[in-house]
C-alpha cells in the first residue's frame, strides 16, 4: 500500500470536563473509502470536523501526503483538499438550491458582481451528479424536504475539487434508490484517486462499499478491518466492547383493535386519497422515495399541518377525530417524533432533563414542577435508552446527534401513548442503541399502543414492522406484511408515481 | 453545573450595581442617604413592573414595545373614572386593570391570528394606545391628588412604599412562576423553539397569549403606580419607557432570541437603572453628558457581562 | 465629607439652590440654565446652584424624581419649570412639607391642584398667552378679515403650549380671521414641517400660520419654500432662538416672542432667595416683548 | 415560481398604497394634487434612506436603533461646520458623513467584539450618539439657510428633489447589491444562519461590520437630507425615526429575524407611511386620532400581507 493520504496520531479532543477523542491513531490510504463506525457519541462527527478544520484547536498529529497539516477554518481545509458534508442539515431556507450549492464560493464578475448563468450551468452539473438535473437551481431551498435538502448537501461537497471527502451520515435521510446514485459517484472519485471517509450507522451498506472499516469506541480506535470480510455481529461487538446479544424484536401475537383509522387523507403538498389503519399492538412501516408524502402524511394526523380532506378516526369512536392543533392530539394520547431533529425536535440550549420532561412534567398540585419527579423521570430516560451524556444538566445540544434523538423519543415515555407517529426514529441512531429503541417501540406496541412508522432505511422497515405501507408521490402504492415484503417488490411500489423525473416539480 | 453559572452571574449584577452606587457615592457627597434610597426605591416600581411583564414577553420569543401606551391607557381610564365621573377608586383600579389588559390580549390576538412578528404588532398598538390615552383624557392631564396615596406612602416601620413592596412582591412571584410551574417551562419552551414545542403538544399561541396578557395588566399597574406617585394621570405617561424596560431586561441577561431570562436578575437591572438615573441627577450633569453615560452603561453592564460569560467559558475549558 | 459637614454647621450655610429644567436639550431651557450658572458665578458667595432637566419633555416622572432627588439631597430652594401643571403639585407639597422653598417658573402650576393641595407656591415667569397675542396682533395686522390662518401648537398637554394657543386664538378673533386649522407639532420642526407642507395643499388660500415655537416655524417656512410660496404665507413663532434671527431679517419670520430665557430663571432664583431670607413670597411676572425684524 | 410569488408581494403593496391614496383623496378634496405629491416626495428622502441602511441590518440578522441619533450627529457636524466654522459645504458634508460612517463602524464593532444582541448596543449608541449632537451643537438649532439647497431644489424639469432622486437612486442601487452581488447574498446567509455561513468560510463579522457602517452612513446622508429640506441643522432631528423605518422595512416584508428583505418593498412601505402622514395632516385629524390611525395603518397592512401570503401558499398547496 503506498504512503498515507491521511496520517493521524495521538489525537486528542476534549469538551469541558467530557474527553471526546482520546490518543486516536487513524490512516487514511489514497483512493481508498474508508468507513468509520461507532456508537452514538463515540466521537465520530467530533473527529471528522477536526480533520475539515472546523474544530481547530486539538491536540494531536495531522498530517496530510506526508506534510503537516493543521487547518484554521473549512476554508483552509477545502485549500488543502479536505471537504467534509456535515451530519447537520445547514441548507439556508432563504437562499435559492444554487445558491446553497456554492455559497462559500460564488461565482462573481468584476470582483463582485453575481455571475448568475455561471452559478447556474455549475448548479445544473452539480445537481445531476447527485440525480437531482430536473431541479431547476433557482428554486427556493425553503420548498424541499429533508432528503432533498441532504442531497443538496452532498451536492456541495462533490463539487468541490477534492483528495480527501469525508461524508458524516450522508445516508441518514436517504432512501435505497437515492443512496444508490450516491454509491456509484463514491465509487467513482475513488478510481480517480479521491480518498473517502465514509461515516454511517447502516453498517450493511459498508461491506458493499467501502475497503476497509474502522470502528471508534470512546474515542479510541479500536479496529480496522477490510470491510468486506468483517461481519456485521462482529462491528457491533467492537463498537460496543463486548459481546452484545443480538436483541431481535419478537412479532406480537396477534393484532388488536383497529386504535387508527384513515379514510380518504390528503394533506400538505402530495397526500391524497390516503387509507390505512393501525392496530393496537401493531407496528405499521411507512415507505417510499425522498418526497413521497410521509412526512406530510404524519404531520396532518397529529394536527401540526392542516387537513384538507378526509378523515381520521381513533379507537372505536364512531366520530372522526378532527386534530385542530397539536395539542389536542397529545391530549388524545397520539405522540410524534419529527425528522427534522435540530429545528423540530430539540431545546438546543436547554439541559437534557428539561427535553426529556416537556411532554409532560411531573407536578405537585396542578402547576408546581415536582423537581425531584422530573430529575427522577429525566435519569429513567438516560438510564432506559442509554444517552450519553456528561449528566443530566448538559445542554441538549451538546449530546452527539444519536443521543439527541434517544432523548426526544425517551420524553414521551411518561404519558399514555395510545398512537406513536414516528418520522425516522432512528436518524442517526447507531446500531445498539437502534435496536434499543426498536425493543422499546416493540414493548408499547405489546403494551397496545398502535405505531405507525416512517423510515427511509429499509432494513429497518424489515426488521421492525409488521406491515409495511408503501407511498408513492402521496398515494398508497403497496401493502405488504412482514411476510410478503421483498426490496424488488418493495422498490417498484415505490417507484409506482415517478414515471419519469422523482421530482415533482418538473 | 448550569446553577452555579447563574449564580456568578448574579454576583456579577450585583457587583455591577455596588461599583455604580460607590462610583456616584465618592463623586457626589449626599449619595449615599436613606433619602436617596427611597427617591431610588419610589422611582422603581413603574419601571420594574413594566421589566417584569417585557421579561415574560421576551422569554416567550416576543418583545412587547407598547408596555409605555398601555400603562397611559390605564391611567387615563382611572383618571377618567376618578375625575371626570367621580367613580370609587376601586371601581376605577378595576377599569383600569382591564383596560391594559385588553391591550395586551389585542397583542397577543394579533400577534397569533395575524402570525405577525410581535415587533411590529406592539409597535402599531403603541401608537394606537397613545392616541386612546389622549382621546379618553381629552389629551389633558388629569389633577388626582391622593387618590391612590396608599400605593404610595410608605408602610409602616419599613420606609419603603407600598408600590415598590408590590413591585417586588410580584418580581418574587413571577420568578416562581417562571422557574417552578408549568406554565414558566412552557414559556421557556416556546421562545427556545416555538415549532418543537408545538409538536410536544404545546400551544405557542397559548402561551403568547397569555405572556402578552400578563405584560398588558402589568404595565396597568406600572401605570396605576405611576398615577400613585404623580397624584395625576398623564396622558404621556411612560413614553419610552419600553426601551428602559427593554434594556433592564437584558442587563439582567434575559435573551431577545427567547428562552432565557430571569425576573431576579430584571429587577437588578432596574435597580441599576434607577441608580445611574439617580446618581446621574445628583451629580447635576449637563444633559448631553447624561445621554452619554446612560449609553456608555447599558452597552457597559450588557458588554461586561458577554465578556465575563466568554472568559468563564474559557477558563472553564482550559481546566478540563 | 466630614469637611463639608463641619463647614454646614460652623458658618452660617450658603444656601442650596436646584433648578429643575424641562429638556435641557432644548435651547430654551438651555438658555435659562445657562443664564442662571452665570449669576451663580457672579454670586458665588451667595448661593450654591445645582442644575438638572429631563431628557423628554413628557417623561414626568423623571422630573418627580429629580424633586424627590433634590429633597434627598436637603437643598433650600427648588426653582421647576414643571413639565406639567398638574402632576408636578404632589411631589412639591412633599418637598415643601420638608421646608423646602419652591419656586414655580417658566409654566404656571394648576391653581386648582395647588388649592386642592393646600400649596401655594409663587409663580415668577412670562404671560405666555399675553405674549401670543401680541404677536399675532403683529400678524393680523398685515392681514384682512376672513383671511386664512392656522395654529401649528406645541404639546397640546402642556400649559404654555395651551396658553399659547390661546393667544394665538384671540389674535385670530380679534383680527376676524379665518382658522382653518389647528395641529400639533409635538415642539419638533420635522413635524411641523409635515403638518405645515399638508395645510398648504389643502388650503391654497392660507395666509399664515401661527407657530407655538420657533422650531416649528422653522419647519414651517421650510415646508412654504418648497411649496413655492415664499412671501405669501406668513408665519409667526415663539421663543426668539438664535436660528430664527437670520428669518427675522429676510422676513421669512414676521414675528417672535423673546421671554429672555437667560433671566428667566435668574428672576426665580433671586425670588428664591429673597424667600429664604424674609420667608416671604409673591408671584412675580417677568417680561414678554414681540420681536420683530 | 419564487419569482412569481414575489411579484404578486409586490403588487399586494402597492395596491395597499393605491387604496391608502385612494382613500385619502375621497376624504379630503385638494389631497390628490401635484403639490401634495410634491411634500410626499419631499418628505421621504430621509425616511427612505434611514430605511434603507435598516433594511441592509435587518436582513443580515441585526438591528439598528441608532439611525435617527446618527442622522441627527450628521446634521449637527455640518452645522458646526458651515454655521459655526464658515467651512466650505463640501468639506463640511465629508465631516458629516464621516462622522456618521463612524457612528455606524463603533456599531459594527461593538456586536462583533463584545458579542452583544445588535439592539442592545445601538440603544446605547442611540441614547450616546444623541448626546454628541447637543454637544456638537450646544443644543442649538443651527440656520443654514439655503446652503444645500441643491439637495432640495427640484431638478430640471422632473418636479422632484435632488434628494428624492437620490433616496430612489440608491434604493435601485441597494436592492442591486443585495441580489445581484456576492455581497448581498452573502448578507442574507448571515441573517439567515450566521453559524451554517461562518461555516462556508463567509466572515459574519465582515459582513456586520459592513452593514451597520452602511447604515451608518446612509443615516448621515438621512441626516442631511432632513437639513437640506427645513434648512437648519437640529440636534432633536430624527428622534423616533427608528421606529418609522423599521415599520417601513417590515411593511414591506423585510423579516425581523433576518435574512429576507427587499429594497423596493422598503421603500414602497416608506411612500405607504409618507403618504399616512401626509393624508392625516392633510384632514386635519386631531393627535389622538392620527396615532390610533397610524396604528392601525402599520398593524393592518402587515397584517394584510400576511393574511395574503397565507391564502396564496394554501392556494398553492390544494391546487398541486
Ligand atoms: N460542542 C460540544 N460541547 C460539548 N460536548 C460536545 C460538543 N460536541 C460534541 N460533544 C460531545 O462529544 C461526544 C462525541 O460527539 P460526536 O458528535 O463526535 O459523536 P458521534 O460519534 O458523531 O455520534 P453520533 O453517531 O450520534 O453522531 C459526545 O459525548 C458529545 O456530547
Ligand atoms: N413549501 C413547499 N413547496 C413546494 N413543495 C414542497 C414544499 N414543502 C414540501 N414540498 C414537497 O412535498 C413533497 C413531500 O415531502 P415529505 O417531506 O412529506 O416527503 P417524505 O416522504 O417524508 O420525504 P423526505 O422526508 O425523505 O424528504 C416533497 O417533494 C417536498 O419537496
Ligand atoms: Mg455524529
Ligand atoms: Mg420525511
Amino acid at each position: 500500500m503506498p504512503a498515507d493520504r491521511l496520517h493521524v496520531s495521538a489525537l486528542r479532543k476534549s469538551f469541558g470536563a467530557n474527553v471526546v477523542l482520546r490518543e486516536l491513531d487513524f490512516a487514511l490510504a489514497p483512493g481508498e473509502i474508508h468507513a468509520l463506525v461507532g456508537s452514538n457519541g463515540a466521537g465520530k462527527s467530533t473527529f471528522s470536523k477536526i480533520l475539515a478544520g472546523l474544530l481547530p484547536r486539538a491536540a494531536g498529529g495531522l498530517k496530510l501526503d506526508g506534510r503537516d497539516y493543521r487547518p484554521v477554518d473549512r476554508r483552509a481545509a477545502h485549500a488543502a483538499g479536505v471537504v467534509m458534508v456535515l451530519q447537520e442539515l445547514s441548507v439556508l431556507p432563504t437562499l435559492s438550491v444554487a445558491e446553497n450549492l456554492f455559497l462559500g464560493d460564488l461565482p462573481a464578475r468584476f470582483g463582485g458582481l453575481l455571475d448568475i448563468r455561471r452559478l447556474h450551468e455549475r448548479a445544473r452539473a452539480a445537481l445531476d451528479r447527485v440525480g437531482l438535473g430536473t431541479l431547476d437551481p433557482d428554486t427556493p431551498a425553503s420548498a424541499l424536504g429533508v432528503g432533498h435538502q441532504q442531497l443538496i448537501e452532498i451536492a456541495a461537497g462533490l463539487a468541490q475539487e477534492c483528495r480527501v471527502l469525508i461524508l458524516d451520515e450522508p445516508t441518514a435521510a436517504l432512501t435505497g434508490a437515492e443512496t444508490e446514485t450516491l454509491f456509484a459517484l463514491l465509487r467513482d472519485l475513488r478510481a480517480r484517486d479521491v480518498s473517502i471517509l465514509y461515516i454511517s450507522h447502516r453498517l450493511d451498506e459498508i461491506a458493499g462499499l467501502a475497503d476497509r472499516v474502522s470502528v471508534l469506541r470512546d474515542g479510541r480506535l479500536v479496529a480496522t478491518r477490510p470491510a468486506r470480510t468483517t461481519s456485521h455481529q462482529e462491528l457491533v461487538e467492537l463498537m460496543a466492547g463486548a459481546a452484545a446479544a443480538a436483541i431481535t424484536a419478537a412479532r406480537a401475537p396477534t393484532p388488536g383493535e383497529p386504535v387508527l383509522r384513515l379514510r380518504d387523507i390528503s394533506a400538505g403538498h402530495v397526500v391524497r386519497s390516503v387509507s390505512l389503519e393501525v392496530r393496537s399492538g401493531e407496528i405499521v412501516g411507512l415507505g417510499g422515495l425522498v418526497g413521497a408524502g410521509r412526512t406530510e402524511l404524519l404531520r396532518a394526523i397529529f394536527g401540526a399541518d392542516p387537513l384538507d380532506g378526509g378523515s381520521i378516526l381513533l379507537d372505536a369512536d364512531a366520530a372522526p377525530f378532527h386534530p385542530t392543533s397539536t395539542r389536542a392530539a397529545v391530549q388524545r394520547g397520539l405522540a410524534f417524533i419529527p425528522e427534522d431533529r435540530k429545528h423540530h425536535g430539540l431545546f438546543g440550549p436547554l439541559s437534557v432533563v428539561v427535553n426529556a420532561s416537556i411532554a409532560r412534567l411531573p407536578t405537585r398540585g396542578l402547576v408546581v414542577i415536582d423537581r425531584g419527579d422530573e430529575a427522577a423521570a429525566a435519569d429513567r430516560v438516560i438510564a432506559a435508552l442509554q444517552v450519553r451524556c456528561a449528566g443530566p444538566e448538559q445542554p441538549i445540544v451538546e449530546l452527539s446527534g444519536g443521543n439527541q434523538q434517544k432523548v426526544v423519543i425517551g420524553r414521551w415515555l411518561g404519558r399514555e401513548v395510545r398512537v406513536w407517529l414516528l418520522d425516522e426514529p432512528t436518524r442517526g441512531v447507531d446500531v445498539s442503541a437502534r435496536r434499543g429503541i426498536h425493543a422499546l417501540l416493540r414493548e408499547r406496541a405489546e403494551a397496545g399502543a398502535a405505531l405507525l412508522v416512517a423510515s427511509s432505511d429499509y432494513d429497518e422497515l424489515a426488521a421492525l414492522c409488521d406491515r409495511v405501507i408503501v407511498l408513492s408521490r402521496g398515494v398508497v402504492a403497496g401493502e405488504f406484511t412482514a411476510a410478503t415484503l421483498n426490496p424488488a417488490a418493495f422498490t417498484t411500489a415505490a417507484f409506482r408515481e415517478f414515471a419519469t423525473a422523482p421530482f415533482p416539480n418538473n | 453545573m448550569p446553577r452555579l453559572r447563574h449564580y456568578s452571574e448574579f454576583l456579577f449584577l450585583a457587583l455591577l450595581l455596588a461599583a455604580l452606587a460607590g462610583l456616584f457615592g465618592v463623586l457626589s457627597d449626599h449619595f449615599w442617604s436613606v433619602a436617596t434610597l427611597q427617591t431610588i426605591t419610589n422611582r422603581i416600581p413603574a419601571l420594574a413592573l413594566a421589566a417584569l411583564g417585557m421579561t415574560f414577553v421576551l422569554i416567550a420569543g416576543g418583545i412587547d414595545l407598547s408596555v409605555g401606551s398601555v400603562s397611559a391607557v390605564a391611567g387615563a381610564v382611572f383618571g377618567w373614572c376618578v375625575a371626570d365621573h367621580n367613580l370609587s377608586v376601586g371601581v376605577a383600579f378595576g377599569a383600569a386593570l382591564t383596560a391594559a389588559l385588553g391591550c395586551g390580549l389585542l397583542n397577543g390576538t394579533l400577534v397569533n391570528v395575524l402570525l405577525m412578528p410581535s415587533f411590529i404588532v406592539t409597535l402599531g398598538v403603541l401608537e394606537a394606545a397613545r392616541g386612546a390615552a389622549y382621546l379618553v383624557t381629552g389629551s389633558q392631564t388629569k389633577y388626582l391628588g391622593e387618590k391612590l396615596g396608599w400605593l404610595q406612602d410608605s408602610v409602616a416601620g419599613l420606609g419603603l412604599s407600598g408600590a415598590f413592596l408590590l413591585a417586588a412582591g410580584l418580581t418574587i412571584g413571577a420568578q416562581f412562576v417562571l422557574t417552578r410551574t408549568v406554565l414558566g417551562r412552557q414559556m421557556v419552551a416556546v421562545g427556545t423553539n416555538a415549532e418543537a414545542a408545538r409538536l410536544v403538544g404545546i400551544s405557542p399561541s397559548r402561551i403568547r397569549a397569555i405572556v402578552f396578557a400578563l405584560a398588558g395588566g402589568l404595565a396597568g399597574l406600572a401605570g396605576l403606580c405611576h398615577v400613585a406617585r404623580l397624584g395625576a394621570a398623564d396622558p404621556n405617561a411612560g413614553s419610552g419607557i419600553e426601551l428602559s424596560a427593554i434594556a433592564a431586561a437584558v442587563i439582567g441577561g434575559t435573551s431577545l432570541m427567547g428562552g432565557r431570562g430571569s425576573m431576579l436578575a430584571t429587577f437588578i437591572g432596574v435597580l441599576i437603572i434607577a441608580t445611574l438615573e439617580a446618581g446621574l441627577a445628583h451629580l447635576g450633569v449637563s444633559e448631553p453628558m447624561k445621554r452619554v453615560a446612560t449609553g456608555i452603561v447599558i452597552v457597559g453592564a450588557v458588554g461586561a457581562e458577554a465578556v465575563r460569560a466568554r472568559l468563564a467559558a474559557r477558563r472553564m475549558r482550559l481546566a478540563a | 465629607r466630614s469637611d463639608s459637614a463641619v463647614a454646614t454647621s460652623a458658618a452660617p450655610a450658603k444656601p442650596r439652590v436646584a433648578l429643575v429644567m424641562k429638556s435641557l436639550a432644548n435651547e430654551f431651557f438651555g438658555t435659562m440654565a445657562a443664564g442662571a450658572k452665570a449669576h451663580q458665578r457672579d454670586h458665588a458667595a451667595g448661593y450654591d446652584l445645582i442644575v438638572n432637566g429631563i431628557k423628554n419633555e413628557t417623561d414626568l416622572g423623571e422630573q418627580v424624581s429629580l424633586v424627590e432627588q433634590m429633597v434627598a439631597m436637603r437643598v433650600d430652594a427648588i426653582v421647576i419649570a414643571p413639565a406639567d401643571s398638574k402632576a408636578l403639585v404632589p411631589v412639591l407639597k412633599r418637598a415643601a412639607a420638608a421646608g423646602i422653598a419652591i419656586i414655580n417658573i417658566d409654566n404656571r402650576l394648576d391653581p386648582a391642584a395647588l388649592k386642592d393641595a393646600g400649596l401655594a407656591v409663587p409663580f415668577v415667569g412670562p404671560d405666555n398667552r399675553a405674549g401670543a397675542v401680541a404677536v399675532g396682533r403683529i400678524v393680523a395686522a398685515r392681514l384682512a378679515p376672513g383671511d386664512a390662518v392656522a395654529i401649528i401648537e406645541g404639546i397640546p398637554t402642556a400649559d404654555n403650549g395651551r396658553q399659547r394657543r390661546l393667544g394665538f386664538e384671540d389674535a385670530i378673533k380679534e383680527a376676524k380671521l379665518k382658522l382653518v386649522s389647528t395641529q400639533s407639532g409635538q415642539w419638533e420642526m420635522e413635524r411641523a414641517s409635515t403638518v405645515a407642507s399638508a395645510l398648504l395643499n389643502a388650503h391654497a388660500d392660507l395666509k399664515a400660520i401661527f407657530c407655538g415655537n420657533d422650531n416649528m416655524a422653522l419647519g414651517a417656512v421650510a415646508a412654504i419654500r418648497a411649496a413655492g410660496r415664499e412671501g405669501r404665507v406668513l408665519v409667526a413663532g415663539f421663543d426668539n432662538i438664535k436660528a430664527v434671527q437670520p428669518l427675522l431679517a429676510s422676513g421669512a419670520v414676521i414675528a417672535t416672542a423673546d421671554q429672555h430665557a437667560d433671566r428667566l430663571a435668574v428672576f426665580g432664583i433671586e425670588v428664591a432667595l429673597v424667600a429664604l431670607k424674609t420667608k416671604q413670597t409673591a408671584d412675580r411676572a417677568t417680561p414678554v416683548d414681540v420681536v420683530t425684524r
